[in-house]
């Protein structure tokens, strides 16, 4: 049964009726979309596309092939690459054999992504490129089990020996010839028949924020009850259309593009490659899309960079315009009362500067947007909002896939995560942690008994690691931080390292900061600034710089960051509870935390604790008050090449406010 | 990789050039020169300036007459023919300084490549419907491929005007391949590039050597590059030819390191 | 054979026929001739000098005339306007230098061809709005240009020729030769010289681009002035001297665009060509082919010798 | 500003090669086509013979012109001529047979037009830039001179001019004395449009391209395997088509009543000439600003201007205003060659990229 909308066929209605693993949805789709668009890739100049059909086909032919070179019910299967159709087909076609597929983070470097590799147990391997490729033929001592790999893109392997390496397209043209044989047509079925909602579908690795990356289980059934929630929540249907361009190891993508297009019938794109996913965004221009934090805010800082080069005039305009837009912008998007001035205001605004900046940016035709994976800059949220853009905020995890509370339109707010999404169970334990019931929520953690333990407790509930409390004015979750990172100065005041950090970042000059203060007698950070808004500012000044360890260092760039913080203390002291953490000191990092050194996560996550124990000096200097600090760092650079840089680091001491002094957690109640 | 490019080429020539010379009024730019180019390999002519490599190069592709000498390519021997007649019997070649139609994008020079293999006449090109545009999309294909190949998607509808040298050189590359040559001639492929351009040429010309099997013959002064990309090695000195083989052979023949290598860099 | 007689033989047989007729055609044709090569001197002054294809060369000519004529009707002494038609000559030169040349330094040939182009349209436009755009008769007599003709017996024949030709002849061959010698002898002569081989050795003599560009176009006014008075004189002033004017670029064509000498013997032989033509073949065609034959001579000239009568053979390098 | 291209994405290459890929682009055109179309409800007469006709039939011959000049990078000064050739043939084919339809005869004069220019441009093999104007100028004079000595071009009529004869479309008077602007406009524009359409395609399909490659690097194109004489004689032959099409709708259909020889003399050639300059060398779109600045905006200054000077008790008469319309053509021409060589066409380029990335600068 399928309802007729106005935005197109419906198709979530039909989700409950036994569609309970994704193959059995492709072939729905195929069936009821049959020649709707399913998947775009930008290739050789043009947006390819593949109809649901195709996709069905192409999606059976590599399974019959992959069943030929043996993969097995419960087996799993790596994919690693950039987000490539012919990726996402094989992760169905693995999923019509009832095999585990483990999408795998492309821009892991070896040693990590054979350590991934290794614990799945993986035996075939498909990847996009040459470079995955050398990857795992550099590391094939440790990767006994790989039977074979199989690539994308034939650039550069011809002479390779091809006795384990195939080809993907050739293996497509194969299956499709094969599939003409009605045996092995009805051997394919079955095999689809024989999937059961029950079996593990896909299996995420967490980076995770701490130690070595787990696997976490989900369960088709679950992913796709998940999902139809979603899709509900938020009407897509088949007309909607999405770009891929998250990484498919990351839930993210598999929850927004894999299970919610497979659900909804939507169009997904695959970008032509990663330079161009702003240009390719503009083309495609979504209907749905979901960032995290960091592109809004990188976003933001380029159309504020790009705007400081515009005529005099222009620049006036069209901050005179941002200005109406952030006094109406969101008023008119919750559908509040605005004065018909305002009103006035807001449209000839929306001709001359929101219309054209979100056909720029590619967001014209933005229906739903979402952010989340870490609290978002209160003003860079409404900024968008204001806009006229639909962007809300959801919270969740891999091990929930993915949703524990989402915003609905109408009741957005910046400061919280919003309610719990359907058929969501919330609850809080005595330190404030949020434990959760949902849907999707996974099964374990793959062959990791005891730290499956750990998240999940007795009573089914699972431990999300962060500290937060339902907002008793508005009844959303409000999340302060992770739980463990909540900490006490000295006094006994709060410290939200992340809390705090975040404010911070909100600052386009300002790329992360890391706090600290847990069991000092106050709050200190790291900060990294951002090399591209300060390092045109230095331009516009003519300031020269040879590195960002100069500019880093330069007392104006100082000035500046210090001005921030002073800004970020003053919003503190209004708070309440967040009055003692005001920063004392900070100073300004040598060099840019990288994921390649540890320092953050693929998510781009400060690893917190790394950090602390690779800057001792710096911290320590922090709190003894010295004025400046030698350090030597050793950095490992893009090939992979390892080398120190020393510096010495200024520090300084910041701008605080008095605060009205509150008992400490008394809202935590709720 | 190497022992790959070995097998591939044969020993059948593909061109031979004997005993050519070439004046101009009066003064002589090549004396006397023979020699040849196998097919599938990568032919190296090096020399210093004024040796009369690009000379060489612009007889080969008939944009000079030889007086004297014959010019066999795939078994046809002539001694002059219209450099169109050379692009059509499948000679392409890339400019010393880069001779790219400044006022056109990327891709349109690269379609200008096709233009041999495009036959609808001007009937159908007024409608530019039907098999105009049929035959138009069918060459933006292999174009794309092209664009795909050498990496320079970003600049697909970019003036070639607009863009810097390194790009200019390599959009130059893509042109002729878009004719498809059996016979490609660089003239200094990698002039005036730096270290990481250089690298990416080389690169593509043997990867199109590798993937497409085109003979490539390419002037170059770089002693570094020629050596580890080419097969064989004709060093030309005032016209004449003083050594040729393969590139250990000649770096260690005394004539050439008097004549280039000692004074070169 | 009727027509192939017509054109092949019985011309000939009319120059043997009537000498004298033919004599006094070669002189019309020397004449004429003459003043081409002097429209032809302005183009390649500026050429030389400043690589520009002057456009404008020819309304120079119209305008200059006309400048000298209309000043005299406006009351002012012969002389003194002359001297003024000089002076505007001059304003042009600059005029052009700081409003057209500097601003397209560095341009394309053909930018600043097409320039030159736009600048003939003001100069028609000023010299119709000023003088008006009916024809005018040269002021012959108060410049003291001689009148009337001399008749002898010769080559069986009657020759006659117009003293004011003669004065022409000479007048532009003294030009000729005084600007030689401008070039040959003096500093400045010497500074253009250099410009035309390179802009960097001009800098060197110690004289501005700029200084040498308005020098060029005074020159080529001036020049221009004298082409108009002689022509002015022989018929009238009138815009559609500018249309004949334009023969100067056949003559060009045949001279190269940088020869002096080039200029003269290429203006003689369209001069004569034309003269020639016109006379013992135009008849066959109903006459009036002056119009084109001077253009036709080029084109076909140029197909067997591109480079022209002086210019070098071309090597196309790569 | 104006452009929304967020979700134009092309899924094929015929749309991503379309002329105008940009849908705000075609809506554009759409406006402009239906404005032009229903332009005869509100224009009076003079608005139609003055103005929008004689424009149109500049754009044309601009057009035309810019096809050899701008895209094949061959000088012309022999418009004039080639315009004439149109002319005369119409004239001569109508007059020996009435009974076909003139507008066939229109188009078919184009024939003779290009086959005329073809001959004129086989020097362009041996000889480029200012020696191949020259040349031009050659077939310009030779030309004028058979418009004016060869009697039979004009029938031996004792005004020796063309003396348009009345011929009908669909019942209506299209040419001679009774045929109203209305009608004459329709049919310029139908065939303008039709001609522009057809430009469009050709320069941008493989024939523009060679022809463009011809005018970048002759040398380069022909190593390219582009054989450099059927290419410039091809770009002769449309060239002159348009030129002589254009030609014959200026004595049948703008002027309507006849024309003598001189109207296709040089100044013809050099204002033609001027146009694409200041419209802008090598684009079709250029063709038609420039036919408008330096026809239509001198019109316009012819009324603007004694008005504006009227109060002072200032009056210009007609020639007057004539002489200053060249000067400023002359003015204009050098103004735009030093702000923008490239011509009218590149600054509605420029715009439009700004429009595209607003409020962004670029």
């Amino acid at each position: 049964m399928r309802e007729e909308t106005a935005k197109g066929k419906c198709v979530t209605a039909a989700v409950a009726a036994g569609f309970d693993t994704f193959p059995r949805l492709l072939a729905r789709n195929a069936a009821t979309l049959g020649d709707r668009p399913a998947m775009r890739h930008k290739d050789y100049g043009i947006w390819q596309t593949w109809t649901w059909k195709e996709v069905n086909e192409n999606a059976r032919a590599l399974a019959i092939e992959l069943h030929g070179l043996g993969l097995k019910r419960g087996d799993t299967i790596a994919i690693i690459g950039a987000n490539r159709p012919r990726l996402y087909w094989t992760m169905m076609a693995a999923q019509m054999l009832g095999a585990v597929s483990v999408p795998v983070y492309a821009d892991a470097v070896a040693d990590e992504m054979a350590y991934v590799l290794a614990h799945a147990e993986i035996g075939i391997a498909v990847v996009q490129d040459q470079e995955q490729v050398d990857k795992l033929l550099g590391e094939s001592e440790r990767l006994p089990l790989i039977r074979h790999i199989l690539y994308d893109e034939p650039r550069g392997l011809k002479d390779y020996d091809h006795s384990r390496l195939h080809p993907l397209d050739a293996f497509i043209a194969r299956g499709i010839s094969r599939l003409a044989d009605r045996a092995q047509r009805a051997l394919l079925d079955a095999e689809i028949a024989a999937g059961k909602g029950s079996e593990t579908s896909v299996m995420l690795y967490t980076s995770g924020t701490t130690g070595r990356s787990k696997g976490v289980m989900l369960t088709a059934e679950r992913c796709i009850a998940a999902a139809t929630d979603s899709v509900a929540l938020d009407k897509l249907t088949d007309r909607d259309e999405v770009l891929a361009y998250l990484p498919m190891a990351w839930v993210g993508d598999h929850y927004m593009n894999y299970a919610q297009g497979l659900v909804s019938g939507f169009c997904m794109s695959c970008p032509e490659s990663a330079e161009t996913v702003q240009s390719d965004l503009r083309e495609i221009g979504p209907s749905f899309y979901f960032a995290p934090p960091r592109v809004f805010e990188s976003l933001l800082t380029r159309v504020m960079i790009r705007m400081e080069d515009a005529s005099a005039l222009k620049r006036a305009m069209f901050h005179y315009f941002i200005g109406i837009a952030r006094k109406y912008g969101e008023k008119l998007l919750n559908g509040e009362p605005v004065p018909l001035g305002g009103r006035l205001l807001y449209a000839i605004g929306n001709l001359l500067v929101y219309g054209p900046l979100k056909n720029v940016l590619g967001f014209s035709r933005i229906r739903v947007g979402y952010t989340a994976g870490e609290a978002i800059g209160p003003e860079l949220f409404s900024f968008y909002r204001s806009l006229g853009i639909n962007l809300k905020q959801l919270y969740g995890q891999t091990e929930a896939f993915l949703y524990i509370t989402v915003q609905v339109d109408g009741d957005v707010r910046a400061d919280t995560v919003g309610p719990l999404a359907p058929h969501v169970e919330v609850r809080f334990s005595e330190t404030g942690e949020v434990l959760f019931k949902s849907p999707g929520m996974f099964t374990g953690y793959f062959k990791d008994e005891e730290r499956t333990h750990e998240v999940l407790a007795a009573d089914g509930f699972i431990k999300t690691g962060d500290a937060g409390f339902i907002d008793p004015v508005s009844g959303h979750l409000k999340i302060i931080d992770r739980a463990k990172d909540v900490g006490r100065l000295t006094g006994g005041a709060l410290f939200p390292p992340k809390y705090i950090e975040n404010k911070l970042k909100f600052f386009p000059n300002i790329k992360e900061a890391v706090a600290f203060g847990d069991g000092r007698d106050y709050a200190t950070c790291f900060i990294n600034i951002d090399l591209s808004a300060v390092g045109n500012w230095a331009e516009r000044n003519g300031i020269s710089y040879g590195s960002y360890q100069e500019l880093a260092g330069h007392p104006r760039v100082y000035e500046i960051i210090a001005g921030h913080v002073a800004e970020v203390n003053r919003s503190l002291a209004q708070e309440p509870r967040m009055g003692g953490a005001q920063i004392r000191r900070f100073l300004i990092l040598h060099k840019e935390l990288d994921a390649d050194d540890g320092e953050l996560t693929r998510t781009q996550k400060v690893r917190r604790g790394f950090v602390a124990g690779r800057y001792a000096v710096l911290i320590d200097a922090l709190y003894s008050g010295a004025t400046e600090q030698d350090v030597t760092t050793e950095v490992t650079f893009e090939d992979g090449r390892k080398g120190t840089i020393s510096a010495r680091v200024r520090i300084a001491e910041a701008k605080t406010f008095p605060w009205r002094d509150e008992p400490a957690r008394q809202d935590e109640a709720a | 990789m190497t022992n790959e490019r070995e097998r591939r080429q044969s020993n059948d020539i593909i061109l031979a050039v004997e005993d050519v010379t070439l004046s101009f009024g009066g003064v002589r730019a090549i004396t006397g020169v023979s020699f040849d180019i196998r097919k599938g390999e990568i032919r190296a002519i090096i020399g210093p300036n004024g040796a009369g490599k690009t000379s060489m190069l612009n007889v080969i592709n008939g944009f000079y007459f030889p007086e004297e000498g014959r010019i066999t390519f795939r078994g046809q021997t002539r001694q002059r023919m219209r450099p169109h007649v050379a692009a059509s019997q499948g000679i392409a070649r890339t400019f010393q300084n880069v001779a790219l139609f400044k006022g056109m994008t990327t891709l349109d020079n690269i379609m200008v490549g096709r233009t041999l293999k495009m036959h609808k006449g001007l009937f159908w090109q007024i409608w530019r419907h039907g098999p105009a545009l049929a035959e138009e999309v069918e060459h933006r294909k292999v174009a794309e491929e092209i664009i795909d190949f050498l990496e320079i998607q970003h600049i697909r509808k970019t003036p070639v005007g607009r863009l810097p040298y390194g790009l200019q050189k390599r959009v130059e590359l893509g042109r002729a391949l878009a004719m498809e040559p059996d016979l490609l001639l660089l003239d200094e492929p990698m002039a005036g590039m730096n270290l990481e351009e250089k690298e990416d040429m080389s690169r593509f010309i043997v990867d199109v050597n590798n993937q497409y099997g085109t003979t490539i013959a390419l002037i170059e002064h770089d002693i570094g590059v020629v050596m580890d990309l080419s097969d064989r090695i004709v060093v030309l000195e005032y016209g004449r030819k003083i050594a040729d083989g393969k590139p250990e052979v000649v770096k260690s023949d005394q004539r050439v390191i008097d004549a280039y290598l000692g004074v070169a860099h | 054979m009727d027509v192939l007689y017509k054109v092949l033989v019985d011309p000939f047989l009319q120059m043997g026929g009537a000498p004298d007729l033919f004599v006094q055609t070669l002189w019309e044709g020397f004449v004429v001739g003459t003043l081409y090569a002097l429209i032809a001197l302005g183009f390649v002054l500026i050429f030389k000098a400043s690589g520009v294809f002057n456009f404008a060369q020819g309304i120079m000519v119209v305008f200059a005339a006309l400048t000298l004529v209309g000043l005299y009707e406006k009351g002012v002494p012969a002389y003194a306007a002359l001297l003024l038609a000089i002076g505007a000559m001059f304003l042009i030169a600059l005029g052009t230098e700081r409003l057209v040349l500097r601003p397209l330094v560095n341009q394309p040939d053909i930018i600043l061809f097409m320039a030159t182009f736009g600048l003939t349209y003001v100069l028609i436009g000023l010299g119709e709005l000023i003088f008006g755009g009916s024809p005018k008769v040269m002021i012959a007599d108060q410049l003291l240009l001689p009148k009337g003709d001399i008749t002898f017996q010769a080559f069986g024949g009657i020759v006659q020729l117009q003293k004011i030709d003669i004065a022409a002849a000479v007048i532009a061959s003294l030009m000729i030769a005084a600007l030689a010698v401008f070039f040959q002898k003096t500093r400045i002569g010497r500074a253009l010289r250099a410009v035309a081989d390179s802009h960097k050795a001009a800098l060197s003599v110690g004289i501005s681009l700029n200084q040498i560009w308005v020098i060029v176009w005074f020159t080529a006014g001036v020049v221009a002035l004298v082409t108009g008075i002689m022509w002015g004189a022989r018929s009238e002033v009138s815009f559609a001297l500018q249309i004949i004017a334009l023969k100067a670029l056949p003559v060009l064509i045949l001279g190269g665009f940088t020869s002096i000498p080039g200029a003269i013997v290429g203006g003689l032989i369209i001069g004569l060509g034309e003269k020639l033509g016109e006379f013992y073949w135009g008849g066959l065609v109903g006459g009036g082919i002056e119009s084109w034959l001077a253009y036709m001579i080029a084109l076909i000239f140029l197909l067997f010798r591109p480079q022209g009568l002086f210019g070098e053979r071309i090597i196309e390098r790569i | 500003m104006l452009y929304r291209e967020a979700g134009q994405y092309k899924t094929g290459y015929t749309a991503d090669m379309a002329v105008f890929p940009i849908a705000q682009d075609r809506a554009g055109i759409a406006i402009i086509l239906a404005a032009v179309v229903l332009l005869p409800i509100v224009a009076n007469d003079f608005m139609l013979q003055a103005v929008m006709i004689p424009f149109l039939v500049f754009a044309l011959a601009a057009i035309g012109l810019n096809l050899l000049t701008g895209y094949t990078g061959l000088l012309s000064l022999g418009t004039g001529g080639f315009m004439g050739v149109g002319a005369y043939a119409c004239y001569k084919l109508t007059t020996f047979f009435p009974e076909v339809n003139i507008v066939i005869w229109i188009l078919v004069s184009g024939l003779f037009a290009a086959g005329v220019g073809v001959i004129f441009g086989l020097p362009s093999l041996r000889i480029k830039g200012f020696y191949l104007m020259v040349a031009t100028l050659a077939s310009q004079f030779f030309l004028q001179w058979c418009f004016n000595r060869v009697q039979w071009l004009y029938n031996y009529n004792a005004s020796g001019a063309i003396e348009v004869p009345e011929r009908y479309l669909f019942g209506w008077a299209l040419t001679g004395a009774r045929a109203t602007p209305t009608v004459r406009y329709y049919v310029v524009l139908t065939i303008v449009v039709a001609l522009t359409w057809i430009a469009s395609n050709l320069v941008h399909g493989r024939i523009g391209r060679s022809w463009m490659a011809v005018r970048d690097m002759d040398i380069a194109a022909e190593l390219m395997g582009i054989r450099l004489l059927p290419t410039k004689l091809l770009a002769f032959a449309v060239s002159s088509f348009y030129c002589g099409v254009a030609g014959a709708l200026m004595v049948f259909l703008w002027y309507a009543t006849g024309a003598e020889y001189n109207v296709f003399d040089i100044n013809q050639s050099f204002y033609i000439l001027s146009m694409i300059i200041i419209g802008g060398l090598g684009s079709v779109l250029g063709a038609f600003f420039g036919a408008a600045l330096i026809y239509i905006l001198p019109i316009a200054l012819g009324f603007a201007v004694p008005a504006l000077l009227a109060p002072f008790g200032l009056h210009i008469g007609a020639d007057t205003l004539e002489h200053v319309r060249l000067i400023i053509i002359g003015a204009l021409i050098i103004f735009f060659l030093i702000v923008e060589p490239h011509g009218l066409a590149r600054l509605w380029q420029i715009g439009k990229h700004k429009l595209r990335m607003w409020p962004f600068p670029y």
